[in-house]
């Protein structure tokens, strides 16, 4: 019995080495690893340009794609497959057209890098992701040794972008609390003030903590400070009942939707009735199958998209994305599409062609994303600094009969 | 006597074939590698193979010779990686040599981590069966849960700990290591493939030898017949407790491995979660039960298998599942196994059917 | 001639059922001892008592020169009581030889890291540990099944392994649970003489538990008769077995 | 006091919930003597099966309940017969490692079916929150419908068990499966009935999770899979008081743990409580001492 197992064991580890060995011999055909990169350049555009007559574009994008967090990294790899497919329909970038691949990372680090392994096998010359913070930070520090240029929708904590090849389309963790603190004491929305977040996340206590921090310069005080965790993140009742004993007239809920809808549902219940104060991962909520919006009346969040926006690119973008994959596309989404869209205009800006190697392709983008300028459906005048991080501005926008209205 | 030596011979040449398959498969490997013919993909998954088996190996020896389920073992993995993680990050910026720093961060992964297997140990190896199970599992959801609280910071002043947020260590300057569920960044890349084999050989090297030796022996007789055990003068706690702890340190170095291997450092429920424990302890029934070999193995290809099925993109979760349930079937069903059997009769393979095969 | 075990009124309850109680027995250097009874006497539990499962509730047991009421298995059997069960305990996935080093266990020691690292030390007490084990399993006729899976073998012989295991913590006193039951009287016969071979080679005190007239009869010195938990005769063998009170427990009123 | 006694109800509504999930656990762990992993992912999947029989077919509640109860039902009986009784005499692990498989066989189904896209699932309860003591407590439809459901079934179950042939078959089976088989018990049936009746509680412990927390996602069964688990093991697993018990004991904890300690540590102190309960009680607050004899 143990003899037999072992045999097919062992013959299944045979054959999947042999399987490595021989998937490995047909994928390298670009910029391999470090090693010798210009003679290793000079090879593969001779090679790649021998094997195929039609030169393109390799995109990567992965994110989790199954498991929990599998909705965002749906959205990410969505959003950006209706960007590649405009551009690819419009002629692509620099007359190339963009071959487009994904990897699933179950939003874990370690898969994360097997996920970014595979699509560097495959060719990949630029990557649009990974969606979620620490994926990010462990590709990060992987992708640069290989200086791939990788441009995250939604990897939102600070060390995400710490690597020279790696930027982002969303705020930063701290810049999203820092600036939600303003927004609050600017607007005098309220002074006792409870939070809500979630405390095994990376990316809610990030946005928390800068809130915290910002918050006592703005003469807000923090009456309640309440935590959940992806363990226990479906009864959310007694965290809110302190935080309206506390006396709360705003609560800031730095998290996601799905948790959020559920907030809302049994705040509802309740009867307790403060400011709801979200982040841009509260996006979507509007979009949710089946979701009561009058729950969301009144509810405030500080996001750089709004599905319901009227302005021609969103609409557009919104459209393509219904058409494809019918639902309604969440900030994630958006981000992706903006990021594709900001890899085409850097390379156009540099004049640059598949046949490069993934080292001079990630120095070129590198250094117009220097000074580059975007305007997406995420933001206007997007321009990024050293640390790899955007500059826009959010728009706070407030939920009144079930759609967006700008809150200025 | 004759008999006695030939039975020795025979579990020292079969140990002799588990050392001689890792170093085969390293060499190769490593060939592979220089002759450039391994894609990225694979050359990424070397290290966590021997953290995965190292992993198995370890709860094997829980499992399979103390015999206790324990669904807690991500958890040790979780303080060996946390432990050493910090203890790299604070010696990162002085002059201590690499090579020691890391060595000391391994000692350290494996210390943290046995003594916390023995502190848990102690009330936990008091219950039985399933009621052991949630315990362990109960302890591995207290510890990720704890460290995804946890906040650590040093300057002038020492070392502070808080368990609320980043403002509450009053640090005057100085650096935060631990940020609660933002966790560690900046690990040193110190794990690689080297490493992590000549960590596996050791591990089979302690956990084989000790198997085959008073103490193991003691560890399985305890498994067999707690009270015959007891009878002839065994202390069945100190045994347990001991066969618990060496695990937990085990399992605490292929945590110093993980931490070591990715840059960053968060204890996700993916990572250090009961999910995770669960997977090792697949590759360990995957295995055979008590077989160590057979952890290894089944932790390479149960490691390899999702990459491999990466084609399948939006399939590759399911026929996995699929997959495992089917080699669940072929192994272990009594109906499945005569079927097996009667196939390879009529391909003429099978020499002789043992009617009482004991597993 | 001195006692090897000296029993005092020792008794328990549980929860309030007196299972044994006011239990004496002496038992003499190299005497070979029978405890007798009814089912449900409590001979066991007198077993229980003496080898530390079981704490007494009240009464001594001394063992030799030292008093070892209280202590727990492991102590007991390092003092030197070893036994053999009821329903066969063996360590079923070890082999027949590794059954009987565990029994060496506490007699030849070296330490874990000795193990782990292969020390001297440990090849040659692990040889000195062969050895033994070997000649004990001879003794027994079980040298020829040495690799053998313990479970693997036949059920009189598993009685037999059993009885080499606990000679192989190297025991002053020997107590054997029912060594007859399941056998037939071929069987049964065997094992008389080897349970007569093992008093006399190993110089031991044997105190044991047994249905089997025959067996008792046979090779026992004296007995001791319990019922309902208590002392119903003590003596030399075929007096005991002739006495009316003892003839009336057994076969009812 | 007000907020305490609003806590508690919390914890009790939440609690039920898991009692329920935990009756499922219990019953099959007392028959087939193994941990259904896959417990959990039924769960949602009733959940779903309720949600497209009320929202895409727009069937009537009880008709809706009924469809998910079939639904979970008919899986439950078809992953017994194909995955776990051709293992019923291999060792319990694989059992364990197989029923992992299911759950993930399961979640990825749903996935695939479904989206990742959560669904908000609409309250199967049409009972609004009473308000109490003037408007300070509101007690919610859904924690009364779940606790008297909760009760309702507990009592059922009980008395299914002392009182029916069926019932006193499970016991048999559950004690020495050989015996039942020689006594002439249908020891295949009886655990297609138990996992049939699992399963069917599994639909309506989806039924009211979702109702109470109507979030729907493929994981959606996962988390409170294990805590119900848990909650049976602290019970006392076998013991279907001791499921009512462990779920109630374990819901009402988890609030008052986040209410007066940290609601960030609340996991930890959970299962702290658990680990001591089981110091003290090793087999559960309910679950039968076993002595082994010597």
């Amino acid at each position: 019995m143990k003899k037999i197992l072992s045999v097919l064991l062992a013959g299944t580890m045979a054959a999947t080495l042999a399987a490595c060995g021989s998937s490995s011999t047909g994928s390298t055909s670009t910029g391999s690893t470090s090693a010798a990169t210009t003679a290793a350049a000079g090879e593969t555009s001779a090679d790649s340009g021998s094997a195929s007559s039609d030169l393109t574009w390799k995109i990567g994008s992965q994110g989790p794609l199954t498991g929990g967090a599998a909705l965002y990294g749906e959205a990410v790899v969505n959003g950006a497959k209706v960007a590649v497919d405009e551009i690819n329909e419009a002629g692509g970038i620099n007359g190339y057209k963009i071959e487009f691949k994904t990897a699933d990372d179950e939003h874990d680090q370690e898969k994360a890098v097997n996920a970014y392994n595979s699509l560097k096998d495959w060719g990949m010359q630029v990557l649009v992701g990974p969606t979620t913070s620490s994926p990010t930070m462990a590709v990060a520090s992987e992708a640069v040794n290989d200086n791939m240029f990788m441009i995250t929708p939604s990897g939102s904590a600070v060390d995400c972008t710490a690597t020279a090849n790696a930027y982002r389309v969303c705020f930063s963790d701290p810049a999203q609390g820092t600036k939600s603190a303003q927004y609050i004491g600017q607007h005098k929305l309220a002074t006792k003030v409870a939070v809500l977040y979630d405390s095994s996340d990376v990316y809610s206590s990030g946005i928390y903590e800068a809130f915290a921090k910002e918050a006592a310069n703005q003469g807000i005080e923090i009456v309640d400070t309440e935590q959940f965790t992806a363990d226990s993140k479906t009864d959310f009742s007694t965290q809110l009942q302190k935080m309206q004993a506390a006396g709360a007239e705003l609560a800031f809920l730095p998290f996601y939707y799905t948790e959020a809808a559920l907030v809302l549902t049994q705040a509802n219940t309740m009867g307790f009735k403060p400011i709801f104060f979200g982040v841009d991962g509260m996006d979507g909520i509007l979009g949710l199958d089946n979701f009561d919006t009058s729950l969301a009346e009144g509810l405030m969040l500080l996001t750089p998209f709004a599905a319901d926006a009227t302005d021609d690119a969103t609409v557009n973008f919104v459209t393509r994305y219904k058409d494809a994959f019918g639902s309604t596309p969440i900030q994630f989404a958006a981000d992706a599409y903006d990021a594709v869209y900001i890899v085409k205009k850097a390379a156009e800006a540099a004049n640059l062609t598949p046949d490069k190697s993934v080292d001079e392709i990630g120095t070129a983008l590198e250094e117009q994303l220097k000074s580059l300028s975007y305007d997406g459906i995420t933001g206007a005048g997007m321009t990024w600094n050293e640390g790899g991080d955007v500059d826009k501005e959010p728009k706070a926008v407030v939920i009144k009969d079930g759609a967006y209205v700008s809150a200025e | 006597m004759d008999k006695v030596i030939a039975e020795k011979k025979k579990i020292t040449r079969s140990n002799l074939i588990t050392f001689a398959m890792v170093i085969i498969a390293y060499v190769i490997v490593e060939i592979m590698i220089n002759t450039g013919n391994v894609s990225s993909l694979f050359k990424g998954l070397l290290v966590p193979l021997c953290i995965y088996s190292i992993l198995a190996v370890s709860l094997n020896l829980v499992v399979g010779i103390s015999g206790e389920l324990s669904l807690g073992h991500a958890g040790f993995m979780c303080i060996g990686a946390f432990a050493s993680s910090t203890w790299s990050m604070i010696m990162k910026s002085t002059s201590m040599p690499e090579g020691l720093r890391f060595f000391i961060a391994i000692v350290i992964g494996a210390v943290t981590a046995a003594f916390f297997g023995f502190l848990i140990g102690i009330p936990v190896l008091r219950l039985k069966g399933d009621y052991l199970a949630i315990v362990t599992l109960a302890f591995g959801e207290i510890i990720k849960n704890l460290v995804n609280a946890l906040y650590f910071g040093i300057d002038a002043n020492g070392l502070h700990f808080s368990l609320e947020d980043s403002m509450h260590l009053n640090m005057d300057g100085g650096t935060i290591i631990i940020k609660g569920a933002q966790g560690i960044t900046g690990t040193p890349k110190n794990s690689n493939f080297t490493i992590g084999v000549i960590l596996l050989l050791i591990v089979l090297f302690i956990v084989l030898n000790l198997i085959n030796s008073r103490t193991g022996r003691a560890v399985m007789a305890i498994r067999d017949n707690r009270i015959a055990a007891e009878s002839v003068g065994l202390n069945a706690t100190k045994f347990k407790l001991l066969a618990f702890t060496i695990s937990a340190a085990i399992a605490g170095v292929g945590g110093v491995l993980y931490a070591h291997n990715l840059s960053s450092l968060q204890a996700l429920p993916k990572n250090f979660g009961y999910n995770q424990s669960i997977m090792i302890l697949v590759f360990v029934v995957m295995g055979g039960i008590g077989n160590i070999r057979g952890s290894v193995v089944a932790a390479v290809v149960l490691t390899v298998l999702p990459e491999l099925l990466r084609g399948l993109s939006d399939y590759r979760m399911l026929i996995y599942a699929v997959v495992l349930i089917l080699m669940m079937l072929c192994t272990s069903a009594p109906s499945w196994i005569q079927y097996r059997e009667r196939i390879m009769m009529s391909f003429g393979k099978n020499k002789k059917v043992n009617g009482k095969e004991s597993n | 001639m001195a006692a090897m075990l000296k029993v005092d009124s020792l008794g328990i309850s549980f929860g309030g059922l007196k299972a044994v109680d006011n239990f004496n027995v002496e038992i003499e250097k190299n005497e070979l001892y029978g405890l007798i009874g009814p089912n449900g006497a409590g001979k066991t539990t007198v077993f229980n008592l003496l080898t530390g499962v079981y704490q007494p509730t009240s009464g001594q047991i001394v063992l030799g020169d030292d008093n070892i009421t209280g202590l727990d298995c492991e102590a007991i059997s390092k003092k030197g009581i070893a036994r053999t069960f009821q329903n066969i305990r063996l360590f079923s996935q070890l082999s027949v030889l590794d059954n009987v080093k565990v029994g060496l266990h506490n007699r030849h020691e070296y330490s874990t890291l000795d193990g782990i690292f292969r020390t001297p030390k440990f090849r040659k007490i692990e040889r000195e540990m062969d050895e033994k084990a070997l000649s004990l399993l001879k003794v027994f006729d079980l040298d020829g099944f040495c690799n053998y899976k313990a479970s693997n073998l036949p059920y009189g012989q598993q009685r037999k392994l059993e009885i080499a295991r606990a000679l192989a913590t190297d025991p002053k006193l020997l107590l054997l649970d029912e060594p007859a039951a399941g056998m037939n009287p071929n069987e049964t016969e065997e094992l008389m003489n080897t349970i007569r071979l093992v008093r006399d080679k190993f110089d031991m005190t044997i105190l044991l538990i047994e249905h089997d007239m025959k067996l008792v009869s046979g090779i026992c010195d004296r007995l001791t008769v319990l019922n309902f938990g208590q002392v119903l005769k003590q003596g030399q063998t075929q007096d005991v077995l002739h006495d009316p009170e003892v003839v009336k427990a057994y076969l009812g009123d | 006091m007000m907020s305490f006694i609003s806590y508690l109800l919390n914890g009790l509504s939440l609690g039920s919930v898991y009692a329920i999930i935990a009756l499922g656990y219990t019953m099959v762990y007392g028959i087939a003597k193994m941990l259904n992993f896959a417990h959990g992912d039924i769960l949602m999947v009733g959940g779903y099966a309720a949600f497209i029989a009320l929202n895409s077919l727009g069937l009537p509640v009880p008709v809706a309940v009924l469809v998910s109860m079939v639904v979970c039902t008919l899986l439950g009986i078809s992953i017994e017969k194909i995955a776990y009784k051709p293992l019923r005499k291999a060792n319990s692990l694989s059992v364990l490692i197989t029923a992992i498989g299911v759950s993930y066989l399961l979640q990825n189904l749903a996935q695939l079916i479904f989206t990742a896209n959560p669904k908000s699932f609409t309250s199967f309860v049409g009972i609004e929150p009473i308000k109490l003591a003037g408007g300070q407590l509101t007690v919610s439809g859904e924690t009364v419908v779940t606790i008297v459901t909760c009760v309702i079934i507990v009592v059922c179950l009980v008395t299914f068990i002392n009182k029916t042939k069926a019932g006193q078959a499970m016991l048999a089976v559950s004690e020495d499966k050989g015996a039942a088989t020689l006594m002439g018990v249908d020891v295949n049936g009886t655990i297609s009935l138990t996992f049939a009746i699992g399963s069917a509680l599994a639909a309506i412990g989806g039924i009211l999770l979702c109702s109470a927390y109507p979030t729907l996602t493929p994981t959606t069964g996962a988390m409170p899979g294990i805590k119900a688990f848990v909650a049976a093991v602290l019970g006392g697993i076998g013991s279907i008081p001791g499921a009512f018990i462990g779920g109630i004991i374990l819901g009402v904890l988890e609030n008052l743990a986040k209410a007066y300690i940290s609601s960030k540590l609340s996991d930890a102190i959970v299962f702290s409580v658990l680990i001591i309960v089981l110091l003290v009680k090793p087999t559960g607050i309910l679950g039968k001492k076993i002595m082994e004899k010597v």
